[in-house]
């Protein structure tokens, strides 16, 4: 209806303007603004955004576009002068957007809204943060350029917050697999049931490592990365080193610690007091041998050489995430002749320890050998559990690839929508 | 005199002859450093507020302005900077030393070194986090009226800091004789915090994005429209390395049969991989030796002069011989 | 006892965050921790500086062999920290200029200042530079074209070596059309964004699976050994 | 010979490495630089802004990796004075910050006196928390960045007048030796933002191969190592010159440090290689006698 009212209008403007030469007129006069512009708050969000849809002018707007201008229109009780600015443009064939606003602004946010807000009054509640309502406008833009005059919202919209974000459904459903797959496996290894995986070459070597140092009488180095315990490849190398001081207190020889973070040393402690007590030996225990040396990269890095060639271990593990020290450790290692033990999912650095050390663990064989080295079937199992996760990989991409070749080929719009949908929707 | 440490005293004399030989040449000293004085004029009315700040420059500008006017005070030869440079130098090649071997020199410097990066961070963790993290959000305006008059004024007391306080101070408990088993409580809170986090980042970020960008079309057309084989090929190749790589990482099968090789497949992808990682890294760092060898050069011995910091003819290594 | 609570403590902590994710409301904990987590680790060098003055201070007493350079290291350490945390020879903002430690404490011209800028920096660079020389002897002891894995790494890196310098273009430039894809940095190229591409891709994909997957069991308390034994 | 090759002491390499980065500096060697494809596109995406456009330029580096990104944070803001953009600097490395102010001073402050501090540039500073710093400046900087590093309150400063967060920003730089840095950039804001965020980067050669996956979706340019750096002051410096109308270098040298690096790392290349391949033929030769005992 409103619609038809507006054509009709437009449509006698022009009869009125003139002999019905249409094209002539309609580019230099301004283009028809678009109707019933509506903001909703966007469902099921963080509130953050707001729904905008109107329709189309009279005769369409398919080769120009749209500007979206907002303004806040109230922040909590308090009525803010309007002030439209430009945030956003749509084209020419849309009819809806979703734009981002806030449904809070704190304090010093409101205190930018200037001489448009009674600032007094918003310092008299005493309230820190503020609901915030928005009016918006929109206008049409032909393709030469020239605006239209705006439609504007009837209401102030608010956006709010809902209990879910189902945008992340997906991602919800995907961490369920994942962490199901891998909880499946623990139980069923709990049950009993045989674990088979494969063997991770390098892993015997560790043990084999501290015999040698025990036989030479000399230490066994442990570098755990230079990053924080808030790391992953931190806490991972925290397992390894319980296995590797556990095997060392059997045998009898001297692990050393050296770490770049205080928080680090304090775990690292605590892993081999345990490991020391687990092998029958806690009075071997001797927790000056894992010391803090600094947080600066390169400070550890110049204690650690200079450390490695007076001492001279015998082994020399680096399990944990390491940056460009990778190769100055590796290669001062090789000079004093120990064995070289490395493990990182630090792509960058891999090559060195593929290329320098005996033994390197690759990315995800790093995590992974925490669990061989325990040996306990759970910890297995939960090997079992990722390969689930990369026949998911393989599975989606191959549907996915495929999906996208059918689309290609068979230059279908809706295939190459549905693969718009799996890439920009679901895998996001 | 043992050999090793004859070796060293050559060495040293050596260098010795050669530096004071460079300041022979250019008959003045060399590694001098220049500033410029900026006059910091906070407060018209309080001459306390008033201070001169020294900015970086170089003997071309002191030079220059000392022809226009002898009794110029805007540049100046800076005698704290100058040691600075030549402290420096000293002690790059203090620590370039070690790769002749280990000597009391690199000791030196590493241990200088250890001391004063320590304390480094932990003053950088003090003024950078400490005060606007933990005391600025606990006490506002205490900060605001002690170190950190630009903090908002409408910053709040935020009382779930106490949190982080109430952790760190049990973390420190295990420097007291007893009870040192509650640090375990903020160690299992961070680790835990963390896994969580990192668990869902990781899948979010790193799993479903890698995942979204692998998927591309086998079949490319160009922009007229036709096949395009090169592209097409790239996607081949894209798919099939991810894939072959994933065999790799599989741990459920022995890398026998058709398992096998693919996973050998796999393997080459990344061996690619490493190779081009390799080369990238072998790059970066010769760009490092490369600034410190033009730090020597440049700064200290002023044999080179790339930026023209400086008036005096510069002698190159070819005017040498 | 002295066991379990920290299990609980880590597997909740862990799970709430999981959660959180989820929930528009609690959406931002996530970065609030980061920001405990920062405050913790800064409260914690006080627990790596006590460490370090310690380990130094016993070497130094006890006179073991090399004690000399825990001095140094003790002086060094000390004095670092009383210049940086005292502001000494600060000035204050020129904004503020009534408030004595609102300048900054690494304000150019400072003392501190002076030490990051001719000892701190010279020798963190300097050790960054070393690996040139490290990354040279690898090259010449490690890198063998033992087996085609070997040879693939090393023929990738020989390109991109050459590839991206001058060389490149010297030595591969005047390569017909034909064949012009081979020339050196088309060929850097194309080995970059498909081979190392898919190569990086896996190994994010598996590292994204490992960090899940020992998350969870330290989640779970199948993997417990970062909490120590128990006892005191 | 193979006897002496194979038992060669390392500190003989070492000498080599020294020499083949030190004489080309001596010498002062330059080559001459064909861009590639993405310091084309690191150049077009500053050259398609508008004077007065807002730039956020993040360095997250130190000066352990000065060596390859100093040279293009310099040329990144010359090129940004000479488009008249509006420059906020931020560091998500603690020493960072001190990378900003030295490039304030070497190129602002010292080629472009006329740029007023907090109406044409400003320093947001350093702020510890890594990838939280990222995702809080997404929606709102001033949770965060209360004052600049000065410690002039933000309200107070002209250029942050609506600016609430950095997807109002026109482009975005970022100079990254790890973590955190481009990978960070590029999977908290851009991937959350793509419509709103461009991203272009200069990166260390170790980087390099790991953010190849994300070109060009995420990631439209990005220089790699001292090469993208020399490639990129040749478009800047071939674009904008000297500054001089009479054509004098002083103090120009600065805009060329990229390219002379690039001598030595030519010469460091090919010694690389070299080592490679002598390595080899010893390890061959060595394998064949081997088989003939």
């Amino acid at each position: 209806m409103n619609r038809f009212l507006i054509v009709s209008l437009t449509a006698s403007a022009i009869a009125l303007a003139g002999p019905p030469q249409q094209t002539a007129i309609a580019q230099e006069a301004k283009p028809a603004p678009p109707s019933n512009l509506t903001a909703t708050d966007h469902p099921w969000d963080n509130g953050e955004v707001l729904d905008l849809a109107w329709d189309a002018p009279a005769g369409g707007n398919a080769d120009g576009e749209y500007f979206i201008l907002r303004t806040v229109a109230k922040v909590g009780d308090q009525i803010v002068t309007h002030d439209f600015k430009i945030i956003d443009s749509a084209p020419g064939d849309a009819t809806s957007i979703g734009v981002e606003v806030k449904h809070h602004l704190k304090r010093a946010a409101v205190r930018q809204l200037g001489d448009r807000i009674d600032f007094e009054a918003i310092l008299a509640t005493g309230e820190y943060k503020f609901t915030v309502g928005y009016l918006f406008q929109i206008v049409s833009v032909n393709a030469d350029g020239v605006r239209s005059s705006p439609a504007q919202t009837a209401e102030i919209a608010y956006a709010t917050m809902q209990p879910f974000d189902l945008g992340r459904l997906a991602l919800l459903c995907v961490t369920i697999i994942l962490c199901g797959a891998v909880i499946f496996w623990i139980r069923r290894a709990r049950s009993g049931k045989p674990i088979k995986v494969r063997k991770i070459a390098g892993l015997e070597a560790v043990d084999e490592a501290v015999g040698r140092a025990t036989e030479m009488g000399r230490p066994i180095l442990y570098v755990p990365g230079i990053q924080d315990i808030n790391e992953i490849q931190t806490i991972a190398s925290m397992t390894i080193l319980s296995h590797v001081s556990k095997t060392a207190a059997e045998y009898d020889a001297k692990v050393e610690v050296p770490t770049s973070k205080s928080l680090v040393m304090t775990t690292a402690r605590e892993t081999v007091q345990a490991a020391f007590l687990a092998a029958g030996r806690p009075d071997a225990y001797n927790k000056d041998l894992i010391y803090y040396v600094t947080d600066e990269q390169f400070g550890y890095v110049a204690y650690l050489q200079g450390m490695m060639v007076r001492e001279k271990p015998a082994a020399c593990f680096y399990m944990g995430a390491f940056f460009a020290e990778s190769l100055i450790l590796a290669e001062t290692g090789n000079s004093i002749g120990a064995i070289q033990i490395a493990g990182t999912a630090m792509p960058a650095q891999l090559p060195f320890f593929v290329a320098a050390c005996d033994y390197t663990l690759i990315g995800e064989e790093f995590f992974a050998a925490s669990a061989y080295l325990s040996g306990s079937p759970e910890e297995l199992g939960s090997l079992k559990g990722q390969d689930v996760g990369k026949v998911f990989v393989a599975l989606v991409l191959i549907i996915g690839v495929l999906m996208a070749t059918a689309g290609s080929m068979l230059d279908s719009p809706a295939i190459k929508e549905a693969v718009e949908y799996l890439k920009n929707t679901l895998l996001t | 005199m043992n050999k090793s440490n004859r070796l060293w005293v050559i060495l040293f004399i050596i260098g010795a002859v050669l530096v004071a030989g460079r300041m022979l040449i250019s008959q003045s000293l060399i590694g001098k450093a220049y500033v410029q004085a900026v006059p910091v004029n906070a407060d018209e009315e309080n001459e306390d507020h008033k201070w001169t700040l020294y900015e970086q420059s170089s003997q071309t500008k002191f030079n220059e302005a000392v022809l226009e006017d002898p009794n110029q005070t805007k540049y100046l030869f800076s005698f704290s900077r100058t040691i600075g440079v030549w402290i420096a130098a000293l002690l790059t090649i203090f620590v370039l030393s070690f790769l002749i071997r280990d000597n009391p020199l690199y000791k030196f410097a590493e241990s200088i070194f250890i001391g004063i990066s320590a304390a480094y961070w932990m003053v950088v963790g003090f003024w950078s986090t400490v005060v606007p993290n933990l005391f600025g959000k606990l006490s506002p305006d205490m900060v605001r009226d002690w170190a950190m008059p630009g903090l908002g004024i409408d910053e709040r007391v935020e009382l779930m800091y106490i949190v982080p306080l109430v952790l760190g101070l049990m973390l420190l408990w295990i420097l007291s004789p007893k009870g040192g088993w509650i640090s375990r409580w903020p160690t299992a809170f961070i680790i835990g915090v963390f896994c969580g986090l990192r668990l869902i980042t990781f899948i979010h970020a790193d799993f479903l994005s890698q995942i979204r960008n692998g998927i591309a079309p086998l079949w490319m057309v160009d922009s007229s429209g036709s096949f395009d084989f090169w592209e097409s090929l790239r996607n081949v190749f894209l798919i099939i390395g991810v894939l072959s790589c994933l065999v790799y990482f599989f741990f459920s099968f022995e890398h026998k049969g058709i398992i096998g090789k693919t996973a050998k497949l796999g393997i080459w992808f990344m061996m690619i991989t490493f190779g081009a990682a390799f080369g990238y890294t072998v790059m970066g760092r010769i760009a490092l030796l490369a600034i410190r060898l033009e730090f020597l050069f440049d700064d200290w011995l002023w044999l080179i002069d790339p930026t023209g910091k400086r008036l005096e003819a510069v002698i190159s290594m070819l005017g040498l011989f | 006892m002295k066991r379990q609570i920290p299990l609980l403590i880590a597997m909740i902590a862990g799970f709430v965050m999981i959660v959180a994710y989820f929930i528009p409301y609690t959406v931002s904990w996530g970065d609030t921790v980061i920001v405990w987590f920062d405050v913790l680790a800064a409260i914690a060098f006080v627990l790596g500086g006590g460490n370090l003055l310690k380990v130094h201070l016993k070497k130094t007493s006890d006179q073991v062999p090399g004690w000399g350079y825990s001095v140094i290291t003790i002086v060094a350490f000390v004095i670092m920290l009383v210049i940086g945390l005292g502001k000494i020879g600060v000035n204050p903002a020129a904004k503020y200029p009534e408030f004595a430690w609102s300048g900054k404490f690494s304000e150019m011209g400072s003392p501190f200042w002076w030490l990051y800028e001719y000892v701190f920096k010279p020798l963190q660079a300097t050790i960054f530079s070393m690996l040139a020389f490290y990354v040279a002897s690898a090259a010449f002891r490690a890198f063998r074209a033992k087996n085609i894995e070997a040879i693939l790494l090393l023929a990738t890196a020989f390109i991109i070596l050459l590839g991206r310098t001058a060389a490149g273009p010297a030595l591969t430039g005047w390569f017909p059309d034909a064949i012009e894809g081979l020339e050196a940095d088309k060929l850097t190229s194309y080995l970059m964004t498909v081979f190392n591409t898919a190569g990086n891709r896996a190994i994010m994909i598996g590292i994204a699976l490992g960090t899940a997957s020992v998350s969870l069991k330290i989640l779970l308390g199948v993997e417990r050994s970062y909490l120590g034994s128990g006892e005191e | 010979m193979i006897e002496f090759l194979k038992n060669l002491d390392r500190r003989w390499i070492f000498l080599l490495m020294l020499l083949s980065v030190a004489i080309p500096i001596l010498l002062q060697t330059q080559f001459e630089e064909t861009p590639s494809k993405l310091s084309i596109a690191v150049f077009d995406q500053l050259e398609k802004l508008e004077e007065g456009d807002k730039i956020l330029l993040a360095f997250d580096f130190d000066p352990g990796s000065e060596g390859e990104l100093g040279p293009m944070a310099t040329t990144f803001v010359r090129h940004c004075c000479e488009k008249k953009l509006k420059m906020y600097f931020m560091a998500l490395w603690p020493v960072g910050e001190q990378m900003i102010v030295d490039n304030i001073a070497r190129v602002i402050k010292a080629d472009f006196p006329e740029l007023v501090y907090g109406t044409d540039y400003m320093n947001l500073g350093f702020k510890a928390g890594n990838e939280g710093v990222i995702k809080v400046v997404l929606t709102d900087m001033r949770q965060l960045y209360t004052t600049d590093a000065e410690g002039t309150a933000i309200d107070e400063i002209p250029m942050m007048q609506g600016v609430d967060n950095i997807k109002a920003m026109d482009l975005m730089i970022n100079i990254s030796a790890g973590y955190p840095g481009t990978k960070e950039w590029v999977q908290y804001a851009v991937t959350r933002y793509p419509d709103k965020i461009t991203l272009v980067a200069g990166c260390t050669g170790v980087q390099a191969p790991l953010l190849y996956p994300y070109i060009p979706q995420q990631l439209p340019g990005l220089l790699a190592a001292i090469k993208g750096a020399a490639e990129y002051e040749k478009l800047v410096m071939d674009k904008y010159g000297k500054r001089d109308a009479d054509g004098n270098m002083d103090e120009e040298g600065k805009y060329f440090e990229g390219r002379r690096r690039m001598g030595p790392q030519l010469v460091a290349h090919v010694l690389m290689v070299l080592l490679i391949v002598v390595g080899n033929l010893i390890f061959f030769a060595e394998r064949r006698r081997e088989k003939r005992q």
